[in-house]
């Protein structure tokens, strides 16, 4: 069978580094083809440069037979290549319907925008992929989770026959997986040809009948999904043979670190309906808890209360460590000893023009002053002993964090709280959008933590992370905890029937 | 100060620093006097303070360096000047100041002044003559930071101020500037639509004045007076729409003072610290022996 | 952290009523602010700084800025003064073109047209900053004016061009009239087209309105060309209206049009803010500039007053919309 | 393609190419340019921009910006000249008070400063845009010192205040002094202290520096008030200069601080750049200004050149680091 788009000898270097190496990809029509690799192994470079976006690469892209040169994303769009970008690429102050429509705007017989249409059109599309929001909602009202179902029905809007997807599922929960899934399902039988980016492995068994595997901009293997095994990419991937931990059973006996009671948090804009309501739990020292929920159930808003972001809508009791803390900021947070790493990397966690060890540092300079002032020495020592004990790759002290791939990045975020040794470590999405093998470092991190006596909440949207790491588990929807297990009671099935809102059931 | 050792053959260079260019008399100022240097066989560089007192030190402080000979200089400001003369002095260089004066006899060369106050003295008197002593009138100040705008402010009150009868409905500053005039005076008018006097900082306000007065179809009965002697002015004075305006002598005073210069590189010594250039009223009666910023 | 996003697309409510307030307080302490006369006097007055504002606001939406403005206003209304009373003479080839009206005023907007066009290559093509940019071109539009006036302004342009400046028709006078179009034009430009939409996209995120295929780089550079033009028709009214050009017209109109655009609402960051919000802006500052001189407060203290206002209006504005 | 993205963290590389060829091309075409005079000229010349420009860079770090240090710089210089000349009488109380010079000084620096804190609480309280709020006080700065000196200059304030700005030390003018000091304070407040990490910080990401702990209100306003105390220092250095405080003084100076930051590389967008980038900046324009008047160029094309070299110094700067 002919291949619909054909990527040959694809070499691309950004200055020094060399992302990608003779690389080939060729996709069929009604196929799915899963791209696997580590964190900055190149896939998302490959596919950039595959839609037009990066114009300056070594090798050759031919479609239908015909050799393409992109020179900017409209030509490739034009050809019907879409992208799902694994970064949110959508304008916060414009609406939904705006944002779908963006590049692409209907007008009518006068030459103007045709709104209405557009609305509508957005409308089905959306209800097409069951995500309930006005198409004049500001996109910046919207969740994350939400957002990235907005960017799918970007892509999906223009008939495109070829469709790139790039960690499409790294924001969403599983019922909107799902129905991702079903739509992918149906693509593909309309003779579609899709790339499908994710570090969910099950996904890829669930979904795709090909796969590629890139390890360090190389094409390391490839070939059908049916024949191969979940420990033969990961072995692939990463070069080796890679374990997944299981939680071992521990019985934490340590003393109460943080009690929740009555927390609510109100809505200034819609007061009827709370943030939060009634929150109610209690965390051990040295113990990991869980917390699950369906994209918008309020973990972050929890989390964010509890590290006094929100203080004047906030009502309850918080008590850490046996002191009654209603924290009016961060900073007092902090002094505290609560430490919160953000659900959004790029928006909340990193400085993205600082060098590495100045991201690590910064919540401990205290530690590297010397006579009042910095002490470069000092700054060094405690980057080397981080990047030695989390694996961090990085090129050198000075890098800038900007460059590092997301899981490295993570782990610096990770590692400026580590050092303040803080008593309760809340972890909002912790391994969103990072690959397995640095998925369990951080896995093995958090227990490792926890056996150290620091108290971990974390928050995450994937049922297996939760029951690999956490001690015991609540689950959150509509701002409410509806049900708390250990882990050993804990199921898939109790955790998925807890979360989905009452009115959805009824 | 201690003497350049250039023989007058050698091409001397004259410096010509202005306050502001951003206003055309000034422009007159400063381009006659290079001229006139030039004319007089001499280099000639125009320096522009942008009525900053301290860019103009370094302009002073660039001049000194560059090895000038001498410097017509039309002040920013009478005081805040007197530091860079002094320097000139101290370089050996002598300056000559057109125009308007610093406050100090020991600094300049020799001073060759126009006297706004004086000037605005005689406006004044006109202005109560021909308002008859009585009635509303309205003052457009220049920029309230600049003591030209109060030496030509008090020029006038000294004398306008002792008939009760005449009473300033309103003092308004318009920078100087033709459009910003014409705005405050609209809006002056639409409170006092019965002025019948406008006594202007400077010509432009003068015009922008009368446009306001002109939209407000009330040109011919409110009199606007002027200061500065610009070529428009002197047009509309001549076309009776303007009552009258102080005339300064920018191209005397610019001619003279690059005389002044030529004298001095041929070792004349003993000017007269100060010269008084008299500023003469245009009226509608004398207007024809008048040119812009100048006489017949 | 939930703000008040819901009505961001209404911040020009704010400065209704910081209008409102203003023009209340005004009628009260004077009995000459609320006559026809001085509307129009007002309307006319802000008439230049609409113009000006507008272009800047569509600068602004991009996350731009534009200090040029002044600047070109005054070499457009000396280019435009000049063509029409000396024409073009080229002794050497034995040439002379004459202008008419219509003729020097496309000639303006031509003018700073180009202005506009060489700050948007440079943003663009060059990477320069947007305030590197303007601000240089502000230092160099100064200069060619006075390059091209001598330092003399221009005057005597007649009727017929005085007429765009100081005339009436059909009850309205012609600076209203001319920047009432502007303004509409800008508003369905800003909400109706696919240029406005685009121009609001680079502005709320660049990098995603490039991902989705909208040509950055030559929205930006027609932002600048018609913020350009604006200002030429801003030199062309301040010119008209003055019946003269002046070589130092237009000083630090910049900050008056930041501070309309901004008392109206739009984010300096860009991808928010209105057409009509800009116009509030415009009429805010227009009315405090009026109620000072009516009210005959000292200049002195009426750079204080206008300061305190512009920061109440803004407070306003943020405390209303903040709710955090 | 060799990229100097490994020289990336030292922006100030370009500038300081720009200004070698500055340089080398006036020292070729005068005579007088490369002397010891001249170079202490410029240096002297220069040393008010470098106060200002410091504190820009501080408050252009933080992504803010200020427009009032200009207005700020002729209050400060008014205060100072009026507490030494004047002293503070109150009849009624019967009550006089005299100041030494060290006192006006500090009365200078604590006037700058107490005008910056307005800025700074503005900016984090209210949450005003730091060109709003510092576009408010330049109107308000101005009118107070209107009020203040009643439109005139303040003058004849004594040696020994005017050695602040006239006098040598060890060979070197006590304006080149001072700057030098603030300078060198500055390079330690940004490089070496926790103040100075935070500073950048904030710029790079407020959001993440705030879950940091970084109080940013706090450090914010720290800022404004270095700024308005830099500024004061800038007053400071003119009125002694001159011997004599000028109500008009500092006009745009704002404009000349942020071309030499941006010149010397800092981003407008924040969390990049460095003082002593800035300090080259500042002696590029500095430089020019000198070069242009040995050189004989006339006022009008002056400013011409001098925005045609700021764009080339700045397009010089990104082709350089571009290059990805
Ligand atoms: N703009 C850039 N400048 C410099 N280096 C880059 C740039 N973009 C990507 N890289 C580098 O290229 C390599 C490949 O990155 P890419 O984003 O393609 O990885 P990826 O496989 O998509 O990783 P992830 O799973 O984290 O998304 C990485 O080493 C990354 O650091
Ligand atoms: N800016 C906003 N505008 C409107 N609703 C909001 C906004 N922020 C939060 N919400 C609402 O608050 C609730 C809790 O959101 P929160 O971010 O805490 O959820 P979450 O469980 O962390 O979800 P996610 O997994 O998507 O991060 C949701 O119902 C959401 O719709
Ligand atoms: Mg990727
Ligand atoms: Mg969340």
């Amino acid at each position: 069978m002919e291949a619909l788009l054909e990527a040959q000898h694809i070499t691309k270097k950004f200055s020094g580094v060399t992302a990608l190496k003779q690389v080939n990809l060729s996709l069929e029509r009604g196929k799915v083809t899963a791209l696997i690799g580590e964190n900055g192994a190149g896939k998302s470079t490959l596919l950039k440069i595959m839609s037009g976006i990066y114009t300056d690469y070594e090798g050759s892209i031919s479609f239908k037979g015909q050799p393409v040169q992109f020179s900017r994303p409209k030509d490739a769009q034009d050809l019907g290549i879409s992208i799902i970008h694994q970064e949110l690429n959508l304008i916060p102050y414009l609406t939904v319907a705006q944002n779908v429509f963006l590049g692409r705007e209907l007008t009518n017989k006068w030459g103007t925008l045709d709104k209405g249409k557009m609305r509508q059109k957005t409308r089905e599309l959306l209800a097409k992929l069951k995500l309930e929001v006005e198409p004049s909602a500001l996109l910046s009202s919207l969740k994350v989770g939400q957002q990235q179902i907005v960017e799918i029905a970007k892509a999906l809007l223009t008939e495109s026959e070829v469709l790139f997807m790039d960690e499409p599922t790294s924001a969403i929960g599983d019922s909107e997986v799902e129905v991702l899934f079903q739509l992918i399902n149906q693509l593909k039988a309309e003779g579609k040809s899709i790339v499908y980016i994710s570090h969910k492995l099950d996904e890829l068994f669930a979904l795709a009948d090909d796969f590629v595997v890139l390890r360090d901009g190389q094409l390391v293997g490839k070939g059908e999904m049916k024949s191969t095994s979940r420990e033969e990419l990961i072995s692939m991937m990463a070069g080796r043979e890679i374990k997944v931990n299981k939680k071992a059973d521990k019985t934490t006996a340590g003393r109460q670190m943080l009690q929740v009671q009555n927390l609510s948090l109100k809505d200034p804009k819609n007061p009827d309906r709370p943030l939060l309501k009634n929150i109610h739990f209690e965390l051990k020292k040295g113990e990991v808890l869980g917390i699950y929920g369906l994209m918008g159930a309020g973990r972050t808003e929890l989390c964010e209360s509890l590290f006094g972001l929100n203080h004047r809508s906030l009502t309850g009791s918080i008590v850490l460590d046996g002191v009654e803390s209603r924290f009016k900021s961060p900073i007092e947070a902090i002094a505290s000893g609560m430490a919160l790493v953000p659900e959004d990397r790029k928006k909340d966690g990193i400085v993205p023009g600082m060098a590495v060890s100045e991201n690590i540092s910064l919540t401990v300079l205290d530690k590297i002053t010397k006579w009042g002032l910095l002490n470069n020495k000092l700054a060094t020592k405690l980057y080397h002993k981080h990047v030695a004990a989390l694996k961090i790759k990085v090129n050198s002290e000075k890098q800038l964090i900007r460059n590092l791939s997301g899981g490295n990045q993570q782990k610096v975020v990770l590692a400026k709280w580590i050092e303040r040794n803080p008593k309760v470590l809340m972890l909002d999405e912790p391994t969103r959008g990072i690959d397995i093998n640095a998925k369990n470092e951080i896995y093995e991190l958090i227990a490792k933590l926890a056996a150290s006596g620091i108290s971990v909440l974390v928050i995450s949207s994937e049922i297996p992370e939760i029951l690999a790491i956490s001690d015991r588990i609540l689950v959150m929807s509509e701002g409410q905890i509806t049900a708390e297990m250990s882990s050993q009671e804990a199921t898939e099935n109790n955790i998925m029937r807890a979360c989905i809102p009452e009115n959805m059931n009824t | 100060g201690e003497q350049k050792g250039k023989s007058p053959d050698q091409s001397q260079k004259v410096a010509v620093i202005i306050s502001t260019l951003n206003n055309p008399w000034f422009v007159v100022l400063a381009e006659t006097a290079a001229n006139r240097a030039r004319e007089l066989g001499y280099e000639a560089t125009i320096f522009d303070s942008q009525n900053n007192t301290a860019l103009e030190t370094d302009h002073f402080e660039n001049a000194i360096a560059s090895g000038f000979d001498a410097v017509l200089f039309n002040p920013t400001d009478a005081d805040g000047s007197i530091a860079n003369v002094r320097m000139a002095k101290k370089a050996g260089i002598p300056v000559f100041c057109m125009d308007r004066e610093v406050n100090a006899t020991d600094a300049a060369t020799s001073q060759i002044l126009s006297d706004s106050y004086a000037g605005c003295v005689a406006i004044g008197k006109y202005f109560v003559e021909k308002l008859h002593k009585q009635g509303k009138y309205v003052e457009i100040l220049g920029l309230v930071g600049d003591n030209n705008t109060w030496s030509r402010s008090k020029g006038f009150h000294s004398v306008v101020d002792h008939y009760p009868d005449l009473k300033m409905a309103a003092q308004q500053s318009a920078d100087f500037d033709r459009n910003k005039a014409m705005e405050v005076m609209e809006s002056i008018l639409q409170v006092h639509p019965d002025i019948k006097g406008v006594f202007c900082g400077n010509d432009g306000m003068a015009m922008g004045a009368y446009q306001a007065l002109v939209a407000a179809g009330k040109a011919e009965k409110v009199m606007v007076f002027g200061f500065d002697g610009a070529g428009d002015v002197i047009t509309s004075i001549q076309q009776k729409k303007i009552l009258a305006t102080g005339m300064q002598f920018p191209k005397l005073m610019a001619k003279t003072a690059a005389n002044y210069a030529h004298a001095y590189f041929h070792g004349k010594r003993d000017f007269a610290q100060k010269v008084p250039v008299t500023v003469e009223m245009v009226n509608q009666e004398n207007v024809h022996e008048y040119v812009a910023y100048g006489s017949e | 952290m939930i703000s008040l996003k819901k009505y961001s697309h209404i911040a020009q409510f704010q400065s209704l009523i910081a209008l409102f307030f203003l023009c209340m307080a005004l009628a009260l302490m004077t009995d000459n602010f609320m006559t026809t006369d001085n509307f129009w006097n007002v309307m006319r007055q802000i008439s230049v700084n609409v113009c000006i504002s507008v272009g800047m606001t569509l600068v602004i939406l991009t996350a731009g800025i534009d200090l040029s403005v002044g600047s070109i206003l005054a070499f457009c209304g000396a280019v435009t003064a000049g063509l029409l009373k000396y024409g073009i003479e080229i002794p050497s080839a034995n040439l002379y073109i004459g202008f008419t009206v219509l003729g020097v005023v496309l000639a303006g907007l031509l003018a700073g047209g180009a202005m506009g066009f060489i700050n948007g290559y440079a943003i663009t093509r060059f990477k320069v900053p947007a305030f590197v940019a303007t601000l240089a071109m502000l230092t160099m539009a100064r200069g060619f004016t006075m390059l091209w006036t001598e330092g003399h302004p221009i005057t005597g342009l007649g009727d017929e061009f005085g007429f765009l400046g100081t005339g009436w028709f059909l009850g309205m006078p012609m600076p209203v009239w001319i920047s009432g179009i502007v303004v509409i034009a800008a508003v369905i430009l800003t909400t109706k087209t696919r240029f406005g939409r685009y121009i609001y996209a680079i502005g709320g995120n660049e990098n995603a309105a490039r991902l989705s295929g909208i040509p950055i780089n030559k929205i930006k550079v027609w932002v600048y060309v018609l913020a350009g033009m604006l200002a030429a028709i801003g030199g062309l009214l301040v010119t008209a209206r003055l019946d003269s050009a002046q070589p130092n017209a237009g000083m630090s109109y910049e900050l008056d049009a930041i501070a309309a655009v901004v008392i109206g609402g739009t984010s300096l960051a860009g991808g928010r803010g209105t057409i009509l919000g800009t116009v509030l802006g415009a009429m805010i500052i227009g009315v405090l500039n009026n109620g000072l001189v009516l009210l005959d407060v000292s200049p002195f203290w009426q750079q204080v007053i206008k300061g305190i206002v512009i920061l109440l209006a803004v407070i306003i504005d943020k405390s209303n919309s903040k709710s955090e």
